[in-house]
């Protein structure tokens, strides 16, 4: 199944200084799963986000991306190679707007020359208007109010509404892989479910994206996850399907340790 | 130098006069430009009150054909602040001539707008000898000597008292470099040598390394080509790490304040400015005493008395030839034997007042006193030994 | 060069080290618990230098003789009426401006120094000029060849040294230091514990205040002159201290001071023209912060992504 | 929605403001008396106040977003009629080309500061290193002063690329310091070292192009004559326009996005593919270009260059322009220039306390304005941008 895979990760490990954040872990995803990710604070799931987004180093282990290895790459490469995430803390810049965070995600597409954006204005106004129009569509198939916001500064949006741009910022470059971190942080069980309603309908669009998603609300991963890996410690105590996954002793335990 | 019958009316009730006689006489306006703020503003300052007084003494004179308003403006010591007010002042027509600049940057790069504009200046404080002599301005004069003589003369009278071996500190600044350069010439003509010469910045405190170096080189005299800050800095340091020489300054560190700031320490240094000893003179006491009376925040400074000179050379060329640019530029010209407080005034082709002596000034019981009369040209104290 | 010649600038080396160490630790305190540069603070050193001074006349004008009693009562003048200033900038210049860009908090606190040095030099008795501070420790010296160690220089550099190790002390051992070093750590959760941060704030910048103005009558005693604007070049040295040793990282502080000094002692022997040891110390400023891009002894907080 | 704009609003309002600026501008100059430079100020504040508070501003300000063009020509007609007003005054002429040239400058800033957050503090360096470059081509060599004026600029650009490596590794103070560093550095330098004459500094030759020399006055008939500084000002006047074009188009395209975006979030941009490293290079090179093309012209005009006209002291006066004009806004960045450059000279009147008090003006507006006087809007690609 293997070669199947979209991504693959062999004995990842990342340190800072004394800590292992991620220990030897290993990790395969086909196209088009979703794979929930789970696990106490602090057990590395974010870490594993950053490190395979090239912000941070592996000390030791490789990552295959589409077939080609993604080990140590800088984030640029990354990005273009189709991975796009969102943060656990909102990222977007606020005092941007809409449609100006949307193209930042569309970094990929825009023409960067010197030239053309200082004297070809004509020509640069056709360009924006071919992005005003796929930012609008990507908006309104997200969500049928959203589109109205477009020339708002994203600071003037609510939570859910953020986490929106976010995602349809992640979800505009046209990944093939797609990283969500916690997106249910910070909003009410009923925003996580109309979000997750969202992320469903995209995926149903999309059928080819594949999604590894952070979340603690064991009820947003039952949902939409085909299946679950779980950190702890840095370390994969559990793999398989969210039943199973929760049946474990190891996880209870992992999770119980952190209640207690 | 004043006539007397001014001096008594001066002398009672000035301002009021100033203010009974005023509204009668037509007003002529005259510019002051100095550094009013940063670091050297004390000189500035005591540039401007020497000036004003001169105003406040001429309008108080019943002689005066006119009433003076005085336009003092701040160069801030940069010479691109000073090129816009002396474009300011030169620009506008009312204002009939000018008393400007203490530091040579900024009269450097004024002198041209002075020549442009034709508005006849004399430069009071500014001691680089290109302000005069490296062009053929005839709106630029000056009433200060140039560092040549100075050093000329300082080289000399060391030389004089058998001095071999010289330290040299200056000020990177134009005024400290200057110093250095024609004081090395003259002590080489003299026979001295320099053992050693650094230079520092303006703004530095602390001198201890190279005092170190200087305190290896074993020299006799410590020569420092800088303003009083400087060289109160350095003095301490000096006794501070035991160099033992005699300490020789320039017109930059003749000042009040350079006393007050090293106390006893400033016993036995040596300093030269242009200009007869005012002390000596008859103006020169009235100056000192007019000064006091009328209360300023700030001491005159070494160079007070040449702004306040300065001031009243331009008011007798207008008071000649009347308030016109033209006229008053040819009269400063030919100034010649004018009785100032500061000595004789004459200006040769250049403009420069070819100051016939330099005085020769020791600290003693923390008071500057002109060589001659002090205890050690007396033999009865001895500076360090060479 | 002889071995006490080498003392000499070693001791030179060690006396300057101490008082930039003294002012970078203020800019590493302030940097610490609030992010900011305070950029006033070589102006307000130079504050303290002149309250001491003040203090100083005070005191004999009431006939106090003895010059231990003057040290002292100098030394605790300035400490107090500049800690009190400090708290008083933090209060009512810098909290306000907190959520506001940090550049903001550096202009204003660069402007207040602006006023602090204007209004010594108009209001202050000529201001504009330098002032003589009294020599109050035993000048006597014993001096080896070329080396001369007066004994106000050896206390001086003990008590910089001491003063920088009581606030280490302060902000490793005792409960306030806990607070200031949790406010540091993170401020959110540290006022969600309950601390209270802006008290903690100004008692911080009191205390980064306080050891300005002692390092100010440090300088007052050492050079026994003082001036409107000895704290321009102090305020920017000590602030390259610090970030050169990494800021909000007291030991870097220190390093970051007497490496400046050595610097600066190294360009003043070596070149023909001591001014350039300004351009060297810079120079190599510019290179270290290329070769460590967050200071000798880095910021530990890895950023939060 | 489309971009462009369906009803367009009135453009007589803005028009209306610009000719009020523009006659504010001239009575500003104009005055000399205490009285008349205070209830000048006075009414600044006011007018600004009303601005704020009432739809006038918003009427105005949408009115420059939706037909740029126009009013741009306005302000430029306006600017020039100022500047003809004082045909004769040289001072009035040389404080605007001050202004102007200041202005250059800082928009050079905002490029590296306002979009990009690359902080400088040796801003007034790059413009020293510009009219260095004027004063050493123009004496020492035969090269047409337009392209002494662009040399300037490359080679503000070459210098500041020295800095480049150790600003892209540090962020935030850490890169300040190098800044700082560099402008004292770079001052004690020129002081230290004789080549380019030391503290005493260097004479420039006034700027002559096609055989016009700028430095002479301009007879008209017989009795008029025009200051000579007028050539100068409308010079200047020229370049400052054409800076002002060239931000505002940086700004309001992909490139001024990518400068956002690396500015406020230098790790998400870098997710999302943005190369930080060349972005800010760019913001850098470009801002000390424009610095020095103003240096280059700003000496000629003086006449003289000396490292005291260089220090950092001065270069924060730069930044101060900059942040209390309003990050990121050109329109600020130049009203800030005109306050800051022409009021310390209004003051005069109050001598030694200048800078007292300009201080003390400085501290309430951060306190009490925080976003400067004229606060960054969205960005508006094209006009009428964003009306849904």
């Amino acid at each position: 199944m293997n070669e199947a895979a979209l991504l693959r990760c062999e004995g990842l490990s990342v340190r800072f200084g004394g800590l292992t954040a991620l220990n030897g872990f290993d990790l395969w995803l086909r196209e088009g799963e979703i794979l929930g990710l789970i696990g106490p604070n602090g057990s590395g799931k974010t870490t594993f986000f950053n490190t395979l987004t090239g912000l941070y180093r592996p000390a030791s282990g490789r990552a295959w991306f589409a077939g080609a290895e993604i080990t140590g790459l800088r984030p640029q490469a990354i990005y273009d190679a189709g991975i796009a995430r969102t943060f656990q803390r909102s990222r977007l810049c606020l005092p941007l707007s809409v449609f100006d965070n949307l193209m930042i995600g569309n970094h990929r597409r825009l023409s960067l020359g010197l030239w053309f954006n200082l004297f070809r204005r004509t020509r640069f106004a056709g360009e924006l208007q071919r992005h005003v129009e796929r930012a609008r569509a990507l908006l309104a198939a997200f969500h049928p109010k959203l589109p109205e916001r477009l020339f708002d500064p994203a600071g003037a949006l609510g939570m859910i509404d953020r986490r929106r741009v976010e995602v349809c910022r992640a979800l505009i470059s046209e990944p093939r892989l797609l990283l969500l971190d916690e997106p249910s942080a910070g909003m009410t069980h009923d925003e996580t479910r109309e979000l997750m309603d969202d992320i469903l309908a995209t995926r149903e669009r999309l059928p080819g994206l594949s999604i590894i998603l952070i979340e603690h609300e064991m009820g947003v991963i039952e949902r939409v996850s085909d299946r679950c890996v779980v950190l702890n410690f840095g370390e994969k105590i559990c793999e398989g399907p969210f039943a199973t996954v929760v049946a474990d002793r190891q996880v209870q335990e992992a999770y119980l340790g952190v209640a207690a | 130098m004043l006539p007397r019958p001014l001096r008594h009316a001066a002398l009672c009730c000035a301002l009021m006069l100033a203010a009974g006689t005023a509204g009668a006489k037509e007003a002529v306006k005259l510019v002051f430009i100095g550094p009013l703020t940063g670091g050297v503003s004390a000189n500035g300052l005591g540039g401007r009150n020497a000036t004003d007084l001169a105003v406040k003494l001429r309008n108080a004179g019943p002689k005066a054909k006119y009433r003076y308003e005085l336009v003092s403006l701040d160069d801030e010591c940069k010479p691109n602040i000073g090129v816009q007010v002396a474009t300011k002042a030169a620009a506008d027509r009312s204002i009939v001539a000018g008393v400007t600049h203490y530091c040579s940057t900024v009269a450097m790069a004024t002198v041209d707008v002075y020549h442009k504009f034709g508005l006849p200046v004399v430069v009071w404080g500014a001691v680089l000898p290109d302000i005069t002599y490296a062009n053929d301005y005839a709106e630029v004069h000056r009433v200060n000597g140039t560092m040549i003589n100075q050093n000329d003369t300082a080289a000399e009278f060391m030389t004089g008292l058998k001095y071999k071996r010289w330290a040299v500190i200056h000020d990177t600044t134009d005024y400290g470099k200057g110093h250095n350069k024609y004081f090395s010439e003259y002590l080489a003509k003299n026979g001295g040598r320099i053992l050693g010469t650094f230079g520092v910045t303006a703004d530095q405190q602390d001198f201890s390394a190279e005092l170190t170096k200087i305190k290896e080189l074993k020299p006799e005299v410590v020569y420092f080509g800088g303003t009083t800050p400087l060289g109160v800095r350095i003095r301490t340091q000096m006794d501070k790490l035991g160099v033992k020489a005699v300490f020789q300054g320039t017109s930059g560190i003749v000042s009040d304040a350079y006393i007050e700031g090293l106390g006893p320490l400033a016993e036995g240094s040596l300093a030269f400015r242009e200009g007869a000893p005012m002390e000596k003179l008859p103006g020169g006491k009235f100056f000192l005493e007019q000064y006091n009376a009328q209360k300023y925040n700030d001491p005159p400074e070494a160079y007070g008395a040449f702004a306040f000179a300065a001031a009243n050379l331009v008011m007798d060329a207008i008071e000649k030839v009347g308030p016109d640019r033209r006229k008053v530029r040819s009269e400063l010209n030919r100034t010649r034997d004018y009785q100032s407080v500061v000595g004789t005034i004459t200006f040769d082709d250049h403009r420069q007042n070819a100051v016939p002596l330099i005085t020769k000034l020791v600290v003693q019981d923390g008071k500057w006193i002109v060589w001659e009369d002090s205890d050690y040209a007396k033999g009865k104290r001895k500076l360090v030994k060479p | 060069m002889d071995l006490s010649l080498l003392g000499q600038y070693v001791l030179n080396g060690l006396m300057l080290g101490t008082i930039y160490a003294m002012v970078a630790v203020g800019f590493t305190l302030f940097f610490g618990v609030l992010d900011v540069i305070k950029f006033s603070h070589g102006d307000v050193l130079m504050v303290g230098a002149f309250t001491g001074l003040v203090a100083y006349l005070g005191l004999s004008e009431l006939g106090v003789q003895s010059n231990a009693l003057l040290s002292l009562g100098v030394m605790l003048a300035a400490v107090l009426l500049i800690a009190l200033l400090g708290a008083a900038m933090a209060r009512w210049l810098v909290l306000p401006l907190r959520g506001a860009p940090p550049i903001n908090v550096l202009l204003i606190t660069l402007m207040a120094g602006t006023v602090l040095r204007e209004a010594i030099r108009l209001f202050y008795p000529a201001g504009a000029n330098p002032k003589p501070f009294p020599r109050l420790l035993p000048t006597d010296s014993i001096s080896f060849g070329a080396l001369t160690l007066r004994f106000d220089s050896a206390i001086l550099i003990a008590l910089g040294l001491a003063s920088i190790v009581a606030v280490h002390l302060l902000v490793t051992r005792t409960k306030l230091g806990l607070a200031i070093r949790a406010v540091a750590q993170d401020s959110e959760t540290a006022q969600v514990m309950g601390m209270n941060f802006q008290r903690v704030v100004l008692v911080t910048f009191a205390i980064g205040s306080a050891l300005a103005a002692l390092a100010g009558v440090t300088a007052g005693l050492y050079y026994n002159e003082i001036n409107f604007g000895m704290g321009l070049l102090l305020g920017v040295i000590g602030f390259s201290a610090a970030v050169v040793g990494g800021l909000g990282n007291l030991y870097g502080a220190i390093l970051g001071g007497f490496l400046f000094a050595g610097l600066q002692t190294l360009g003043a022997v070596w070149f023909a023209v001591p001014a350039y040891k300004d351009v060297f110390a810079f120079a190599v400023v510019i290179l270290v912060m290329a070769w460590r891009p967050t200071g000798l002894i880095a910021e530990q907080s890895a950023e939060r992504v | 929605m489309n971009a462009r704009v369906t009803q367009r609003p009135a453009l007589w309002p803005a028009f209306v403001a610009t000719a009020a600026v523009a006659s504010f501008a001239y009575l500003f100059l104009r005055a000399e008396a205490q009285w008349e430079v205070a209830a000048l100020a006075a009414g600044a504040v006011v007018a600004l106040l009303v601005l704020g508070r009432t739809r006038l501003g918003a009427v105005v300000g949408s009115a420059w977003g939706a037909r740029p063009t126009p009013l741009a020509w306005g302000a430029l007609l306006a600017a020039l009629v100022v500047v003809a007003l004082f045909a004769e005054d040289h001072f009035a002429l040389l404080m605007i080309a001050t202004v102007l040239l200041y202005g250059v400058a800082c928009l050079g800033l905002t490029i590296q500061f306002g979009y990009a957050g690359v902080v400088n503090f040796s801003g007034a360096a790059f413009f020293g290193v510009g009219g260095y470059t004027a004063a050493v081509l123009a004496t020492h060599t035969a090269l047409p002063h337009l392209l002494v004026v662009a040399v300037g600029g490359v080679l503000a650009g070459a210098i500041g690329s020295l800095l480049v490596l150790p600003l892209l590794r540090t962020r935030g103070h850490y890169a300040a310091l190098i800044t700082v560093a560099f402008a004292i550095l770079f001052k004690t330098f020129l002081e230290v070292n004789d080549t380019l004459g030391g503290p005493q500094g260097l004479k420039v030759p006034g700027m002559r192009m096609l055989g016009w020399s700028f430095n002479d006055n301009i007879l008209v008939g017989e009795d008029v004559e025009l200051s000579f500084y007028l050539s100068y000002a409308v010079f200047s006047l020229l370049l400052l326009a054409g800076a002002l074009v060239l931000v505002r188009r940086l700004e309001r395209s992909w490139l001024g996005l990518s400068l956002d975006a690396v500015r406020i979030d230098e790790t998400a941009a870098s997710v999302f593919g943005f190369e930080v490293a060349r972005w800010k290079i760019l913001a850098f090179t470009l801002g000390n270009v424009l610095a020095g093309v103003a240096g280059a012209v700003y000496a000629m005009m003086t006449g003289f260059v000396a490292p005291a006209s260089f220090t950092i002291a001065e270069s924060l006066i730069l930044v101060s322009i900059v942040i209390l004009g309003g990050v990121g806004n050109p329109v600020g960045v130049l009203a800030a220039t005109a306050l800051v450059v022409v009021l310390p000279e209004k003051l005069q009147v109050i001598q030694e306390y200048r800078f007292l008090l300009f201080s003390g003006f400085v501290i309430l507006v951060l306190l009490f304005r925080p976003e400067g006087l004229l606060p960054r809007k969205l960005r508006q690609y094209l006009p009428g941008w964003g009306r849904a």
